[in-house]
């Protein structure tokens, strides 16, 4: 199992937050469980398209799309960061 | 060295005291105050919502600040950062940099600030008459934290 | 925009709380609290005493005010400079520019203590245990105020 | 008349810090007060000698040693600056 977490504009987009799903078959980085997520239907689609700004991170650290994800991971997807 | 994520305002005469009385040496204190402003791309703002990642967004700070007190003499720094919903003329963000000269406090607390804009995990959403909106990052931001880079 | 010199202490968080319920274009403020430290060049102080030119005093800050203002984009500024006697870590100056972004406040900020260091007449006087010491003007401080000047 | 004022290490080994004076005869400029002044005796020639690094302003604004001097103005001399 790992822990996928959404934010901001992209979880509203998604309708939700946070889920807890068992690495899929086939599927060993960050690139590879958001090409997964695309899968899911339309506004999945949409979101984890290739062309969109998407930022990631792996056990709360930022992390490339070839970072490897193993089991009991804390993965989080999310648009560019707007903060101050 | 302290980092706070919190809905609550804050005091930064409080917050200075505290620094000053924990350390004779210190000599120069930068602070920065962020305030919401009531008009972003020419829309009148009447609130905003700031999310955050919790967990992440701490330890984001906490690293930035390491990094600070690599570059410059810092004898102390605090980092209290606002979410939730906040409105015009609320204060968002307080940084605090103590330093025993002032160009090092100057220098760690605008690198500090530079980098919790563009980087550490802050995401805002502004409502204006015409409804909700998510901030889009700015270039200008991202130019910024460059600086830092060389 | 205002200057002031006295005796008494100042409270940051009056000072920019009134700032920002004056604009609400303001998003951005940058402070310097300067404090009395206990050593300087090696000895302990114990007291110090600070001296201004009454009037004169007043009018170059403004001036150094209104010289950052023609440099950068400033809604508002305010300069509190302590006189008379102070010990360690006591608050001695505080600066705080308000603006609409963080770039053009902490540059401002920065200029004006950086003046208020060389230009402004104030004479420091340090109590050690080895007596009372007319502080002598420091080198650094001269070449921080030059980086202004190209 | 003038009205000389003297503030810090300068006021304390003068022992003085401001006084009246009907600017002598031939003195037209600061230099000429500082000259004027260095003749009054030992701390006054110790304290206003050329070499000693003394700053002074004319009506409140910083001055040039040649800059002229007339009947009200308000000089004042002064060691180096060293606030904050």
């Amino acid at each position: 199992m790992i822990t996928v977490l959404y934010f901001a504009r992209l979880r509203e987009a998604l309708g939700t937050g946070q889920e807890q799903l068992v690495l899929p078959a086939g599927v060993s980085t960050l690139r590879g469980l958001r090409a997964h997520l695309a899968q899911r239907g339309e506004a999945w689609a949409r979101e984890m398209a290739e062309g969109r700004n998407l930022r990631a991170a792996v056990n709360q650290t930022v992390a490339a799309a070839d970072t490897p994800l193993a089991d009991g991971d804390e993965v989080a997807f999310f648009p560019p960061v707007t903060g101050g | 060295m302290s980092v706070r994520v919190q809905q609550q305002d804050f005091d930064i005469s409080a917050e200075i005291t505290a620094m000053r009385s924990g350390n004779p040496k210190i000599g120069a204190i930068a602070s920065f105050v962020g305030v919401v402003r009531d008009v972003n791309d020419g829309d009148s703002v009447s609130t905003m919502t700031l999310e955050h990642y919790p967990g992440m967004t701490e330890k984001s700070i906490a690293a930035i600040i390491d990094e600070a007190r690599g570059r410059w003499e810092v004898l102390d720094a605090l980092v209290i950062h606002r979410v939730g919903t906040l409105k015009p003329t609320d204060q968002i963000v307080l940084v605090i940099v103590a330093s025993t000269h002032r160009g090092d406090a100057f220098a760690a607390c605008e690198f500090i600030m530079d980098y919790l804009k563009t980087q550490a995990p802050f995401w805002k959403k502004e409502i204006t008459p015409q409804g909700g909106r998510w901030v889009d990052a700015r270039v200008t931001d991202d130019k910024a934290a460059e600086r830092w880079k060389t």
